[in-house]
């Protein structure tokens, strides 16, 4: 068990170090590509955490696509240089490092009054296989399936009138 | 039949008129306003002679509305709303007739709007159920508010909005006060209802938050009347509105403040209106009116402006009255209020009418038309003295009643309400004098034309009642005299049971 | 239970509405037709003939039946609320009697005087309605059967006076002494209206048939109750009769047409308080206090008004002066409880003070046509250009010099009798209460200065060099006779007035007094009379003081050394003091009229009106809902970085909340 | 059962997300912060998925969906301010100041 427990604590670290990276860095590439080593860094702890479709979508959607999009979106308006620094000055730092600071403490104080963690734990090995997720998303969930289906429909179009030079 | 339908016809002629006015050309607009108005006074003549005095609410009509929540379309008249509508009913084509010359852009929709207006007084005045009441009391407000912002003077949009908002503001705490009230009584008593009746058979178990309630229905009311802090919006609203709205705004508008006092505030919370330091307050602010309202009437020079303070001192004898609650001072205020409406609305038709000749309302612009103009000199003559109070006019039989029937209660505060008396003369009478007496200097005054026969037939019915009720007013006086009689004791009655519950 | 009424007393209503007709038909024809002179002055003064022979029709059926209480004819319900049951009702007993014959009988001879003195007037018409009028109200007043239908009249003569007064309106003057007229009165009925509320409050009425005889039982004697009721009734007379301090407005009332002055200031309105105090006799009688008040007020004013008139050169002010005196002594007269004593001099006093009024009116007439016919702008009233006009109107001069015999108080005439027995009563009364010697003393003073400043009238006027200028001389002659036939009747009246009531002293039946006897049997029991000694001595008293004050007159004043008003040097030291009515008008001015109207224009309308309530209240809660308004857009930078921190503030707060 | 950490890293992640919004000025940058923020929910729903059942991974694959729209949409308005205002600085885009 103490194996899936280390596993678990190094993609974490990475997964944080990462974040901390990609929101430092000036240059937008830069922040994008470490934004993709936290994603899959959290693929990764997906995983461990028996999510095995949600990894794999993670990997495919997120880091795939959406990442993508941003690299291209940032090409296409030539901003790869590393520009000067966008941050807010101090004032604006230490504002910001405040409150990121005192919403982790809240969070974490949330997490000691959630529910009893302690809970059997459900069968483990096939629960993040593709039929468990699967099945509920065709039955219970069918309507917010189809919605969604609009959702990206919408974005689309939107994406293209909003984008396009012309109409 | 008639019993049954009158006020319902009242009620809704009006508002078919309006629709009829809209329809005609505007030539035409004021004649089928009159003649509406007329059919209007002619339905509600009957109600003087079928209204027996002892029978309480007569003419009751009694439907179902919104079942669910308890409200009904029930209305009813009784001695103290009679004289009200007969009063608009008086009032409306006298000030229809007396805006012909005044009103000339617009007319249809000025005369629509003062059809609707009088639809939304008599609501006020005859239902009795507190939904109605309530809905009726917001209708009469959107009218008048166009009819000053539309067709006023130059500050007729401050004065619009602020007369609009002033009430709005007192109403919707009185609406408030309406629910809560409901709500309570419904828990009591298991049956949600709104129907001045039921609730004021249901009193007395409201416990301290009845002090809350009549403080809303006060402001309300107080707001309307007005008494002494909330009267500024008066004196702007009748300076800018057009004559025939001065004359509605004065004649009635104000006449539902009291009224609702009379209807409402008292009878539905006794104790609270009688507790000591709400009679103290109240009694005090209603001196302040009277003096107040007197002393600042002299110093004012826009002619006006003089009689909206007027109008505030008078009310304050009303409110005086009210508060003295014995059967005297309760009479006497009710007939103030008429008497008010009339020598009142006579003297702003007779400013509208200078106002139609030199386009100027200050006092100073005139001087010495008596020999000019001998006719409208004598008639502003006579309605000053009616307003003043002198004996032998209806001012005088009003506020004699008053001050008589609140000595033994207030020795005091009835004494200071006399000086009242001697305020009256300092600021009507200077005034007179620089309008009508006074050497003629200015050029402009020598040509002014002397009253035409349509401005005789407005003014001759209220000098007419002026007499009239200043030497006979007997009649007037046995139709109110059970209904007041039952006001006073039922109020006293609760008041004596309730603070003895608390 | 009051008697069977026979046909004349039912037609009580007539006197009265006589008059109210005549002023309706002179009022429209004052609109319709002014220019219609006959037909105005036949129903004016017709009117007035017929009331006066109604009147003495209802009094001589009155003493047939010489009831004790009064007789009351109700006519209609005025104000039926609960237990207040007032009626419109006349009441008819000795006092209203001889009232009402006095005021239609002067009255009618003040009319027939009109005629010729407003001749001339374009506003005729409208003169005699409102005149007419006031002699209806005036028999409201004296024929009221309950405080509120006197009230009526009351405040209806006022309204009449005020008309009257500022009958010439076109010069402001004449409108402000008729407004000052009107709101000085307004203030005394201040006082007869909190007095009525008193009165109803203990008596649970407002009929004097109800209140008198329950007078008594309601109020303890001296009590604090009666004593308030009398003292307000007593404001409004001092409004009504001006006596100190409401008198400034009589003086002034002088800008009227003089037979108004002389109607209304001299012989009717303004009795109309002493008339109030002897109808309310049963209430003065219970209240010590009050009516030593009344007493000592009378007498002061007798004293001070008399003071003014030494020095007054206008020839109508010195008779308003003089009348605010003499009223001095009836109030004198009937706050010592000799109530008969004060009717009686009310009586003589309207005939020989008419009298002098209706004179210097055809003096002034006469000084007018001669100004007139020379186009010069001189002062018509003033006595500085008059002197020697005896030459010219030796009729009007004879008669007036039997007024001021009389009104000095010189024996046999009618001023001689009322006066000494007032001034007896006041010294009998004495002997009770040592306050009377004062006011009796008062009283002689007064009358010693009275004869003073009658002589001194009649000098400047009648005798001496005149000073009117020469091309105007020959335009002097004697008044119409429309105007001196009035005058030689009030002279008849003023000669033969006395024998109304000679005292038992001269051997007369003092036949007023037994007259009145039924109403004022109630009133205070002077004390027992004097020892004929003494009261032979107070009659020397008098008529020495008299002739002292004529002679000394004869003797101090120079007519000769007077110089026209224009070239006259001002007044100085005391005679300016009393030329300038001891600053009394100025004084009321400073105290009273300045700070109200500085109170009401800068404190109350422009201070509280326009900024507490108005800009602080009403605005300001606008204001302030702007303002919020203005903050909330200051907040919207447009910078989303500015959002999102408070963005993530909220969501801090939100989590913060959840947590705790 | 890793739960506990999860949350913690969840935690973290979405600190620095939020600290990403409120520090970059490139509308970009904050675009992929806020892409951050959404994954560390993902996280905090796939750890409670393990304990409560399989709708939490449901619910991560809808956020997806949505992430997804949100970012075509948001870069396409991204876009269009750039061709106009040549710049993604939000210091700069302030036209609906108040």
């Amino acid at each position: 068990m103490d194996g899936t427990r280390i596993l678990f604590g190094g993609f974490a670290v990475l997964a944080i170090a990462s974040a901390g990276l990609c929101i430092t860095r000036r240059n937008p590439v830069a922040s994008a590509l470490w934004l993709v080593a936290t994603l899959f860094s959290l693929a990764a702890l997906f995983v461990l955490l028996d999510a095995q479709f949600i990894a794999v979508l993670q990997v495919l959607v997120y880091a795939g696509a959406i990442m993508v999009l941003f690299l291209f979106v940032i090409m296409l308006l030539n901003l790869g240089r590393a520009g000067p620094t966008d941050l807010k000055g101090p004032l604006g730092l230490g504002v910001g490092v405040l409150l990121a600071g005192l919403l982790l403490v809240q969070l974490l104080v949330l997490r000691q009054a959630g529910p009893a963690a302690g809970g059997p734990a459900r069968a483990t090995t096939e629960q993040g296989m593709i039929p468990t997720v699967a099945r509920p998303l065709f039955t219970a969930y069918l309507v917010p399936f189809e919605i969604t289906s609009l959702l990206l429909l919408a974005a689309i179009v939107g994406a293209v009138v909003l984008a396009k030079r012309k109409l | 039949m008639y019993s049954q339908a009158v006020l319902t016809a009242l009620l809704g002629w009006p508002v078919v008129a309006a629709a009829g006015v809209l329809l005609v050309p505007e030539r035409w607009a004021k004649h089928v306003a009159l003649a509406a108005s007329l059919v209007e006074f002619v339905i509600s003549v009957p109600l003087w002679w079928t209204f027996q005095p002892a029978a309480g609410m007569q003419f009751v009509l009694d439907l179902p509305w919104i079942p669910a929540w308890g409200i009904r379309y029930t209305v009813g008249v009784d001695g103290i709303s009679l004289f009200m509508v007969l009063l608009t009913t008086f009032l409306v084509p006298l000030s229809v007739l007396g805006s012909y010359a005044y009103i000339t852009t617009r007319q249809r929709g000025f005369y629509a709007l003062m059809l609707v207006l009088t639809s939304g007084m008599i609501g006020v005045f005859v239902s009795l159920d507190l939904f109605l009441f309530y809905v009726m009391w917001e209708v009469m407000l959107i009218p008048m508010y166009f009819i000053i912002g539309v067709w006023g003077g130059e500050r007729r949009l401050y004065a619009a909005i602020k007369f609009f908002i002033y009430t709005f503001f007192g109403s919707l705490l009185m609406l408030v006060a309406i629910l809560v009230l409901v709500l309570r009584v419904g828990q009591q008593t298991g049956l949600y209802s709104f129907s001045y009746a039921y609730l004021t058979a249901h009193l007395g178990g409201l416990g301290p938050a009845a002090f809350w309630l009549f403080g809303a229905f006060f402001l309300a009311f107080a707001i309307k009347v007005p008494m002494f802090p909330f009267h500024t919006w008066l004196p702007d609203a009748h300076v800018e509105a057009p004559t025939a709205g001065s004359v509605i705004l004065a004649g009635v508008l104000l006449k539902m403040g009291t009224y609702g006092f009379l209807r409402f505030a008292l009878p539905l919370f006794p104790s609270v209106a009688l507790h000591p330091a709400i009679q103290a307050g109240i009694v005090t602010l209603a001196l302040i009116g009277i003096v107040y309202g007197g002393l600042v009437a002299m110093v004012q020079p826009d002619f006006k402006k003089l009689i909206a303070y007027s109008s505030v001192a008078h009310l304050g004898f009303v409110m005086l009255g009210i508060w003295a609650l014995t059967l005297q001072s309760v009479q006497g205020a009710l007939l103030v209020m008429i008497n008010h409406g009339i020598s009142t609305g006579a003297l702003f038709f007779l400013a509208g009418m200078l106002y139609e000749r030199r386009h100027s309302r200050l006092i100073d612009a005139f001087g010495g038309i008596a020999k000019v103009v001998p006719l409208l000199a004598a008639a502003l003559t006579i309605v000053s003295l009616s307003s003043i109070g002198l004996p032998g006019t209806n001012g005088f039989v009003g506020e004699f009643l008053v001050l008589l029937g609140a000595f033994p209660t207030y020795p005091r505060a009835a004494i200071v309400a006399a000086t009242g008396v001697i305020v009256a003369a300092m600021y009507l009478l200077p005034a007179l004098q620089r309008v009508i007496y006074n050497p003629l200097d200015k050029p402009e005054n020598e040509q002014l034309r002397d009253l035409s026969p349509r401005e005789i037939a407005v003014l001759v019915p209220l000098l007419a009642c002026i007499v009239w009720i200043g030497v006979y007013p007997a009649p007037i006086l046995r139709r109110m005299e059970p209904a007041a009689k039952n006001l006073v004791q039922s109020v006293r009655l609760d008041a004596a049971t309730f603070t003895a519950t608390r | 239970m009051p008697l069977p009424l026979l046909p004349p007393l039912t037609l009580l209503w007539v006197v009265p509405a006589l008059p109210l007709a005549g002023s309706v038909v002179n009022g429209a024809l004052a609109l319709a037709a002014p220019r219609a002179k006959r037909a105005v002055s036949l129903v004016g003064v017709g009117v007035l003939v017929l009331a006066f022979a109604a009147a003495a029709l209802a009094v001589v059926a009155l003493a047939q039946l010489h009831p004790s209480a009064p007789l009351v004819v109700r006519y209609w319900e005025w104000l039926p609320v609960g237990d207040l049951q007032v009626a419109f009702a006349l009441q008819l007993d000795q006092l209203s009697a001889v009232m009402i014959l006095v005021v239609t009988g002067v009255g009618a001879l003040i009319h027939v005087f009109s005629v010729g003195y407003m001749r001339g007037d374009p506003g005729y018409a409208r003169y005699f309605a409102y005149l007419n009028l006031f002699v209806f109200f005036m028999l409201t007043l004296v024929l009221g059967a309950s405080f509120p239908v006197m009230f009526v009249g009351w405040e209806g003569v006022g309204l009449c006076s005020y008309l009257l007064i500022g009958f010439w309106f076109t010069e402001k003057i004449n409108a402000d002494a008729g407004k000052k007229a009107f709101v000085v009165n307004r203030i005394g009925d201040f006082g007869f209206l909190v007095a009525m509320l008193l009165i109803f409050r203990h008596t649970g009425s407002l009929d004097f048939g109800a209140v008198f005889p329950k007078a008594s039982a309601a109020f303890p004697a001296g009590g604090p109750v009666v004593t308030a009721i009398t003292l307000f009734l007593f404001l409004g007379c001092t409004g009504k009769s001006a006596q100190i301090p409401l008198y400034t407005w009589l003086p002034d009332a002088m800008q009227g047409p003089t037979p108004v002055s002389a109607l209304i200031h001299a012989a009717t309105m303004v009795t109309a308080g002493v008339y109030l105090v002897a109808r309310c006799g049963p209430l003065f009688a219970l209240s010590p206090v009050g009516s030593a008040t009344v007493a000592g007020v009378g007498a002061l004013t007798a004293l001070f008004a008399a003071t003014i008139a030494l020095k007054q050169w206008d020839i109508k002010r010195v008779l308003a002066y003089s009348t605010v005196s003499q009223l001095g002594y009836m109030f004198l007269g009937v706050g010592t409880g000799a109530y008969a004593a004060g009717i009686f001099h009310l009586t003589t006093h309207a005939f020989f003070k008419a009298l002098l009024f209706l004179g210097s009116g055809s003096v002034i007439h006469a000084m007018h046509r001669a100004y007139h016919a020379t186009h010069a702008h001189e002062d018509a009233q003033d006595m500085r250009n008059m002197g020697g006009l005896a030459r010219y109107m030796p009729w009007t001069a004879a008669l007036m010099w039997i007024a001021t015999l009389a009104i000095a108080g010189i024996p046999p005439l009618a001023g001689f009798f009322s006066k000494d027995e007032i001034l007896g009563a006041a010294f009998a009364r004495g002997a009770v209460r040592p306050a009377w010697y004062v006011f009796w003393g008062m009283g002689l003073a007064a009358a010693l200065l009275t004869a003073f400043y009658m002589t001194r009238l009649m000098l400047y006027t009648f005798h001496g060099p005149n000073r009117t200028g020469d091309r105007e001389r020959e335009q002097l002659h004697e008044a119409p006779p429309v105007m001196t036939g009035p005058l030689v009747a009030l002279g008849v009246l003023t000669v033969l007035g006395g024998a109304l009531n000679i005292p038992p002293l001269f051997g007369g039946g003092a036949r007023l007094e037994h007259w009145l006897a039924p109403v004022t049997d109630v009133a205070l029991t002077p004390a027992p009379d004097a020892s004929p000694a003494t009261a032979w001595a107070l009659v020397a008293s008098a008529v020495l003081v008299a002739a002292l004050g004529m002679v000394g007159a004869f003797q101090l004043l120079r007519p000769e050394a007077l110089v026209p008003a224009r070239l006259a040097p001002p007044a100085r030291g005391l005679g300016r003091l009393l030329w300038k009515k001891w600053y009394v008008d100025e004084l009321y001015d400073a105290i009273v009229v300045r700070p109200v109207l500085w109170l009401s224009r800068e404190v109350l309308w422009k201070i509280v009106d326009k900024r507490l309530v108005d800009g602080l209240l009403v605005n300001g809660t606008a204001a302030a809902s702007r303002a919020l308004g203005w903050v909330g857009s200051r907040l919207q930078t447009g910078e989303v970085g500015v959002y999102v921190v408070l963005f993530v503030v909220g969501v801090l707060a939100v989590v913060g909340a959840v947590v705790r | 059962m890793l739960l506990g950490p999860a949350l913690a890293v969840s935690a973290a992640l979405f600190a620095l997300g939020v600290l990403g919004v409120l520090l970059r000025r490139n509308a970009i940058v904050i675009f992929m912060c806020v892409e951050l923020m959404l994954n560390a929910a993902n996280l905090a729903f796939v750890a409670f998925a393990q304990q409560l059942g399989v709708a939490g991974q449901i619910f991560v694959f809808f956020v997806m969906a949505v992430a997804a729209a949100e970012a075509a949409v948001g870069l396409a308005i991204i876009l269009a301010v750039y061709r106009h205002r040549h710049t993604v600085d939000l210091q700069h885009i302030n036209l609906l100041k108040g």
